[in-house]
């Protein structure tokens, strides 16, 4: 379902000339120039640190352009923050969540722009209503009276986009609004897109799922080394054409999954219970083995691997890595057993923000690189150095903190961090969330290589097609439980999500 | 020896105590020196009744044709301050230093240091242990301050009823003295209709002294009289009695300055109360000092030494030279006095 | 929380009432678990004491408190936007001699109020340019103020005095005087108080303070001027610092160069105790100055029970520590049965 | 929750850092000093200075360490006056000085404890328990000392605490202190449980998903800061040869702000110890010179607040400078290039 745009006559509503945007020593955009037209989605693509994020926050007023100019309705502006972008029409999803922890729901979304009562008071009751009006065009259930605090990287991302949809504005940018969500959100929030486009809306859209791309977007700018590559309309394109003006080079297979036959059990958890948020969870996992574990967003998949870790208590069960026992809620003796976890939020669980990206992955190894007590500070950099390289992390200097990073390069050092312990049982969550395609098939072919060498792999994914194409066996939750389990060979589209909604027996 | 094989109190007594830190000779003929320096070191700097005392200190060490200086801490219980303040005089190579100390005990080691560098040291207003400095000028005898306080509630009341006493810190040396003195004047048969209920703490502080009078009041609504000896309490007590139901049906009296209790006095809420004259003390204290430094005297129990227009002055025992009785202060007179 | 369900039919409404109302109850509970401390604590010691409660007894309790409420509803502010003023000591001190020396010349209350009130304003400018411009460390800027407002204050006052024979009768009066149990200066602080816990409920600068202080990079992104609201925050902090100085001065009479030293910590309990978190975001004014209450309320209850000063200082502070842990463990009795409540099974 | 990266990225500083700031400072005033101001660089004079200011330096060893962890003590002053009280209890009742020793730094521990507990065990915010606890230890010592001044110790223990090796400036007490120092540079800045406090002063959430024992560290740091505190107050009622119940009040705001002038971030996750006892000493030299050349006690609160003001706003405004002249460098240069290798499959 692709979309010929009308990319007709009409001026650009909003549009970079020549922009360029450096931090200390990266040079983040090269001379980019964009065109945004009303009624119209464009895509935006690149790899890793190509610059997406930063050329989106040129355009929102986050930050202002070193060289160039943003033009709105052709006239050059200069936003002097993102109020003045906001005011100017322009509604931003950004990548990672900005949320109000204290605050409601309702106020997340309208914070700044209440609607109001006479005195300026504002309108407690409108508010709410407004907020409950947005949910039910986005189809799902969140109450609009509960704090933000706690919910779901997915939910969070559903309450960032409905910020933005309430703006009503003429430009929507989003930057990777869907990667925590699953099929049935993001077909939700397409609708909600294709209406605004309808309406006349300009529309910029980010996605490293290259065929959400094709399916929602009518032009393509790609982004390389912070210099633009091409504009150009997406009919006639293939994947292929695309990944190679973001790489350079040719794509190589995505799910480059090796056989192995599996060994004896590594990871064994038996009627795993947090109240109130899973049951009864039982499965195993043997050496070799790559088990996907599926679901809707909220079926508690995040929940079992911390419990099964031991950062959250478990009310009742066992955990069991090689036969060992694991204490309850000991994350440490869990890492001394051989378990690793790869969290799904990385900027709060995964990696400590203003750390260096060297600190970062030598967190893990404190116990192991060590010298008569103390820390063996070559050692370490050694191995921060080799893991970082391993998985292309893109960064300037591995003392620099991660938080110059771009968001897929942080993922990839949340996985060096823990590839790095040579775990004998790797529990991966959301491990491709936000990583380019090129380095996607990267971190799959290590996943595999892994299982090769007889780790065994949990992953949770919300991307269906990467469950299909790695796993050995795929777990379903629905609700808190697993309702199915589905070996490689009958696992489909359709089995899988009949079992996730729970509609299969 | 112990049991227990340490070092025990007995031990340290058993060492036998310090003696008084005099040497020499005195000398009463000897000339008064000239050209000395004289450093006072107060409790705490800022604090109106040390500047009044050091004011007379000040133009006592000028008319001796000496220097004068102040340095001090600005919080009262910053006793490491004070400390350092010691060891800066030291430095400082000033002839004499004049102390009240904030701690009796702590000063000791750096006291001993600036004797041994040929410093005079007098305290005033409060003392050290007696062998950290060679004189302790008194403001008053504790067992006249005492004794007369209970003497001038007494009258108030007509010898009957509850009384309770407010106090600064726990800790007051000075305070805890006085204290002693006004139960011990209370066993005195004709006290014997009042009763002294209890004693309470405001640690010269305005709100914690109004608070302390709240309770006190509150726990013995048939309460006659307060005593407070310490001149934040009784202002600080008198604040809140004049604001409250209380004023002029309980009595209030003790030490304060005729500047902060001139309203209160005017208004009915105090009849009398007493103090001595700071600027006295601190120029008893210079003197004393200058006297010490030009040898004429050492300290000693029965040296005389001549005190400008204040008369002669005998050191007492331990190196104590008592100022005189205090001042009574009521209505009729209170528009004499100004500090 | 999120049900995804296959059909479009909406499900928002389903969730409104029951998660909305009791989450909405437990940030009342958390203050009227403050409350109820508090009248426990006056019940037993009235039961000890019958003078307790008196018509003097109230007043009292009320005039005690009126002060550390008006500086802890200033200080939640500043605390909700995930600052803090440690200065608020200080400038209490300097407004309040500035007061007693306006008022020494023979000058007229109101405008020594006023005067107060503008030099707590300028300090807290002060406190709000340096945290929001050069967006540095609350803590640190502040402390230092606090030397530097101490400091200036010892240098002007020096070893004077303002006493009560120095100010206008009607002034004095004016300070422990009032309706019959209820003292004026309450009625002041009350007024400030449901005015700022309105404001913040109700307009939309009161809420972004919460904002910023929930998340202050997300504000920005928010488009909210966080410069100018942390700045706001302070100056109002401050404002109320110098009107605290005000009524300090006709409360006791008395102001000299230590005035109101130490207060910053007296007043930082009385938010925490109060439920406002120091990691910003939330909490309420209202809280704070139920803090403020229990906290000089404590004060009066040990003396009028008649417990030796001795014992005050460590009981103050195992209440205080029993007060937020108390708290702390409903709060999250509370979340755990709002949990079970949400589960999403069954 | 997740603060502003963008936020801390600026301020962390690229070139020069806040501690060798304060440390060359420390060294311009010392050198200043001995050259201009009379009595100061006499060894007695040293002696006082080092003195009077090692129990500063003593909690801001383990306070350092709690800063960055993202916690703070309030309570050490208080804990350090229980000690002394206790102590001079105990000393009065007979007991031998060298069980009463041992005794007060297992109160200092237990109080430690219950601070380390109530922060972790209840997840209380420790300014708020420690300001609870500032009370309630102090109230302690009341009672159990009232307002007795013990000031008899036994004169070698005295001596040791307040004398000094010869004529030398060195007081005995600073080599215990250095050895302590070098054993707390160590601990935080070379061993594994140093390098999990900065991580857990930085985002308490990644250190626990990292296998980092969060609750436990932190148990384990406010007991170290009870005991460091109960060493200082037996050392300030040695070496000020008095126990009293109050001894060391307010010594915890001496303690914030040498550690805060030392450049330790109180977000957590940031700062060295080096910074923080050159805080420690400049404060302490600065103080002792101004009283030499007569600086009035008012005025030397002034300078050391402004101190504090500029130790924060000194590095942003000269950060902000050299970002500005980066700036203006960095745009004319080449595209630049990465320090690792190209990354091979
Ligand atoms: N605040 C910053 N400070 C320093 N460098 C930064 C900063 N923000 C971004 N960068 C750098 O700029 C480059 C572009 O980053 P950007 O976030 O725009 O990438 P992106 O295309 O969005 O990547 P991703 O797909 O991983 O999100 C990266 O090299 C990144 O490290
Ligand atoms: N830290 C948290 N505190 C409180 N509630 C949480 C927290 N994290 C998740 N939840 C809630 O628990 C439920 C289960 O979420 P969880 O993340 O386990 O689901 P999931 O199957 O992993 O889905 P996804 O990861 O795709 O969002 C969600 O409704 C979420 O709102
Ligand atoms: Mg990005
Ligand atoms: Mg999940």
């Amino acid at each position: 379902m692709t979309h010929p745009s009308d990319t007709g006559p009409a001026a650009p509503v909003l549009a970079l000339r020549d922009v360029s945007k450096s931090f200390g020593a990266v040079r983040a955009l090269r001379d980019v120039s964009l065109d945004l037209f009303p009624g119209e989605v464009h895509a935006l693509a690149g790899e890793n640190g190509a610059g997406k994020s930063t050329l989106i926050k040129t355009l929102a007023g986050v930050h202002r352009p070193d060289a160039g100019q943003v033009l709105l309705d052709g006239a050059p502006v200069l936003f002097h923050g993102p109020g003045d972008a906001r005011d100017a029409g322009i509604a931003v999803i950004y990548q990672e969540p900005t949320l109000f922890p204290d605050l409601s729901i309702a106020e997340n979304i309208y914070m700044g722009r209440q609607p109001r009562r006479p005195l300026g008071r504002i309108d407690h009751k409108a508010t709410r209503t407004a907020t409950a009006a947005l949910m039910r065009r986005l189809g799902v259930g969140l109450d609009p009276d509960r704090p933000a605090r706690g919910l779901s990287i997915a939910d969070q991302q559903i309450v960032e986009i409905a910020k933005a949809l309430s703006f009503d504005a003429r430009v929507l940018i989003m930057d990777e609004p869907t990667a925590a969500l699953t099929g049935s959100e993001v077909a939700r929030l397409f609708g909600v897109v294709r209406t605004l486009r309808e309406q006349g809306a300009a529309v910029l859209f980010i996605s490293h799922r290259l065929e959400e791309i094709f399916e929602i977007c009518g032009r393509v700018t790609t982004l390389r080394d912070g210099a633009r590559i091409a504009s150009e309309p997406l009919d006639g394109m293939t994947e292929d054409d695309l990944v190679r003006r973001m790489v350079g080079r040719d794509l190589e297979e995505l799910y480059p999954k090796q056989e192995v036959r599996p060994g004896e059990i590594a990871l064994s958890v038996r009627r795993l219970t947090r109240e109130g948020v899973f049951t009864d969870v039982s499965f195993d996992v043997r050496r070799g083995e790559i088990v996907g574990l599926a679901g809707l967003v909220g079926a508690g998949r995040t929940e079992v691997a911390r419990a099964v870790f031991g950062v959250d208590r478990r009310d009742a069960g066992e955990v069991e890595i090689e036969g060992r026992a694991l204490t309850n809620g000991a994350p440490s003796t869990a890492m001394a057993a051989g378990l690793a976890l790869v969290p799904e939020d990385r900027r709060a669980q995964g990696l400590v923000m203003n750390m260096s990206i060297e600190r970062n992955i030598g967190l893990t190894g404190l116990r192991t690189t060590v010298r008569a007590g103390l820390v063996d500070r070559g050692a370490e950099r050694s191995r921060s150095l080799d893991w970082a390289v391993k998985l292309h992390v893109k960064y300037a200097r591995i003392a620099d903190t991660v938080s110059t990073l771009s968001g897929g390069n942080q993922q990839k050092v949340v996985l060096a961090k823990w590839l790095a312990t040579g775990p004998k049982v790797l529990i991966v969550d959301e491990p491709t969330r936000g990583i380019d395609v090129g380095t996607k098939a990267e971190v799959h072919r290590l996943l595999s290589r892994l299982a090769a060498d007889g780790v065994a792999v949990l992953m949770i994914s919300s991307d269906l097609p990467e469950i299909l194409g790695m796993a050995d066996r795929v777990l379903v939750m629905h609700e808190g439980r697993i309702t199915a389990e589905i070996p490689r060979t009958e696992a489909t589209e359709e089995t899988v999500m009949a079992a996730a909604t729970g509609r299969a027996a | 020896a112990t049991a227990c094989g340490g070092t025990t109190k007995d031990d340290v007594k058993n060492e036998g105590g310090g003696r008084a830190a005099t040497a020499g000779k005195a000398d009463p003929n000897a000339p008064v020196k000239k050209g000395l320096t004289v450093g006072f070191l107060p409790k705490q700097v800022n604090n109106p009744y040390f500047t009044t005392a050091d004011k007379g200190g000040e133009k006592a060490v000028k008319e001796l044709g000496s220097t004068y200086k102040e340095v001090g801490p600005s919080s009262a219980t910053d006793t490491a301050g004070q400390v350092s303040y010691v060891n800066t005089l030291t430095q400082q190579q000033v002839d004499a230093m004049a102390v009240s100390a904030q701690d009796p005990g702590a000063l000791c080691t750096a006291l001993k240091q600036a004797m041994k560098n040929g410093i005079k040291v007098v305290t005033y207003d409060s003392d050290t242990t007696a062998d950290c400095r060679n004189a302790f000028v008194s403001q008053a005898s504790g067992e006249d301050l005492g004794r007369t306080e209970v003497q001038l509630l007494a009258e108030q009341i007509d010898h009957k009823g509850k009384i309770a006493i407010l106090s600064a810190a726990q800790t007051a040396t000075n305070q805890n003295a006085w204290i002693e003195f006004m139960k011990d004047e209370l066993k005195d048969p004709k006290y014997k209709d009042i009763e002294l209920v209890k004693v309470a703490y405001g640690n010269d502080d305005a709100q914690q002294s109004f608070q302390q009078t709240q309770g006190l009041l509150q726990e013995y609504p048939d309460l006659k009289g307060i005593i407070s000896p310490t001149t934040v309490g009784i202002k600080a007590a008198a604040q809140y009695l004049s604001g409250s139901k209380y004023k002029g049906k309980v009595k209030l009296t003790g030490l304060g300055t005729p500047n902060d209790m001139r309203k209160y006095v005017k208004n009915g809420t105090v009849e009398a109360f007493e103090l001595w004259d700071p600027a006295k003390l601190g120029e008893l204290a210079a003197r004393t000092a200058v006297a010490l430094s030009s040898g004429q005297i050492t300290g000693k129990e029965g040296e005389t030494f001549e005190a400008g227009a204040m008369g002669e002055y005998t050191i007492g025992e331990d190196g104590v030279i008592n100022l005189g009785k205090p001042t009574v202060f009521d209505a009729k007179n209170i528009d004499d006095f100004d500090f | 929380m999120t049900v995804v369900s296959p059909d479009p039919t909406p499900v928002a409404e389903v969730a409104e009432s029951s998660g909305a109302r009791l989450a909405d109850r437990v940030f009342k509970v958390r203050e009227l678990a403050i409350l109820l401390v508090f009248l426990v604590m006056i019940a037993v010691t009235q039961a000890g004491n019958s003078e307790f409660l008196s018509e003097q007894g109230i007043k009292d309790l009320l005039l005690n408190a009126t002060i550390l409420v008006l500086v802890a509803t200033g200080q939640a502010l500043v605390v909700i936007t995930r600052n803090v003023d440690l200065s608020v000591g200080s400038t209490l001190g300097i407004t309040a001699f500035a007061a007693g020396i306006h008022l020494q010349g023979g000058g007229n209350p109101v405008v020594a109020i006023a005067l107060a009130v503008l030099l707590g304003t300028g300090f807290g400018l002060l406190n709000g340019l340096l945290v929001s411009l050069g967006q540095v460390p609350a803590l640190v800027v502040t402390l230092g103020t606090l030397y530097i407002i101490r400091g200036i204050d010892s240098i002007w006052v020096g070893s004077r005095q303002i006493t009560a024979a120095d100010l206008p009768a009607g002034f004095v009066d004016f300070g422990s005087g009032g309706i019959s149990a209820v003292p004026y200066l309450a009625l002041i602080a009350i007024a400030v108080l449901v005015a700022t816990a309105y404001y913040m409920k109700h307009f939309g600068s009161g809420r972004e303070l919460y904002a910023l202080g929930s998340n202050p990079e997300a504000a920005r992104l928010a488009g909210i001027p966080v410069r100018k609201r942390i700045l706001a925050a302070y100056t109002f902090c401050g404002a109320l610092a110098g009107l605290a100085g005000a009524l300090y001065l006709a409360r006791f009479g008395n102001v000299d160069s230590g005035t109101g030293t130490g207060y910053e910590l007296t007043v930082v309990s009385a938010v925490v105790v109060g439920g406002v978190v120091f990691t910003g975001g939330s909490g309420s004014v209202y809280g704070a100055a139920l803090g403020a209450l229990l906290l000089t309320s404590v004060n009066s209850v040990l003396p009028a029970l008649g417990v030796s000063s001795v014992w005050v200082l460590a009981i103050n502070g195992t209440l205080l520590i029993l007060a937020i842990a108390v708290d702390r463990i409903v709060a999250l009795r509370v979340a755990a049965a709002l949990k079970k409540r949400n589960a999403r099974h069954g | 929750m997740a603060d502003s990266a963008l936020a801390r990225a600026v301020r962390r500083s690229p070139s020069v850092r806040w501690d060798t700031v304060v440390g060359a400072l420390l060294v311009v005033v010392l050198l200043l000093s001995f050259t201009t101001v009379d009595g100061f660089g006499n060894a007695l004079n040293l002696s006082f200075l080092i003195g009077n200011t090692l129990p500063i330096a003593l909690i801001a060893l383990p306070m350092t360490l709690l800063v960055v962890s993202g916690e703070i003590d309030l309570s050490v002053a208080s804990t350090a006056g229980l000690s002394g009280a206790v102590m001079g209890a105990l000393w009065n009742q007979g007991m031998a000085i060298e069980t009463i020793i041992p005794v007060c730094l297992l109160i200092g521990v237990v109080c430690g404890l219950v601070n380390g507990l109530l922060v972790t065990r209840l997840g209380l915010p420790s300014l708020a328990v420690t300001i609870g606890t500032l009370a309630a230890y102090r109230g302690i010592a009341q009672i159990v000392l009232g307002s007795d001044a013990v000031t008899d110790f036994p004169a070698q223990y005295l001596d040791f605490a307040a004398g000094r090796i010869g004529d030398t400036f060195v007081p005995y007490a600073l080599l215990p202190f250095l050895v302590l120092l070098a054993i707390a540079v160590v601990a935080l800045h070379a061993t594994p449980f140093g390098r999990s406090l900065f991580a857990i002063g930085a985002s308490e959430e990644a250190a626990r998903f990292a296998g980092i024992r969060v609750r436990r560290q932190k148990l384990i740091l406010f007991t170290l800061t009870g005991l460091m505190a109960s060493l200082t107050g037996v050392f300030w009622a040695l070496h000020y040869a008095s126990a009293r119940y109050d001894n060391a009040t307010g010594l915890e705001l001496s303690v914030v702000a040498a550690v805060l002038l030392g450049g330790i971030d109180f977000d957590g996750g940031k700062g060295t110890l080096g910074g923080a006892v050159a805080g420690v000493f400049l404060l302490g030299a600065l103080q002792n010179v101004m009283s030499l050349v007569n600086v009035s006690a008012q005025s030397q609160i002034v300078v050391t607040g402004v101190l504090l003001v500029v130790s924060v706003l000194g590095p942003r405004v000269a950060r902000q400078i050299s970002a500005a002249r980066a700036a203006r460098r960095a745009a004319p240069a080449p595209p630049p290039v990465p320090e690792a290798p190209a990354p091979t499959p």
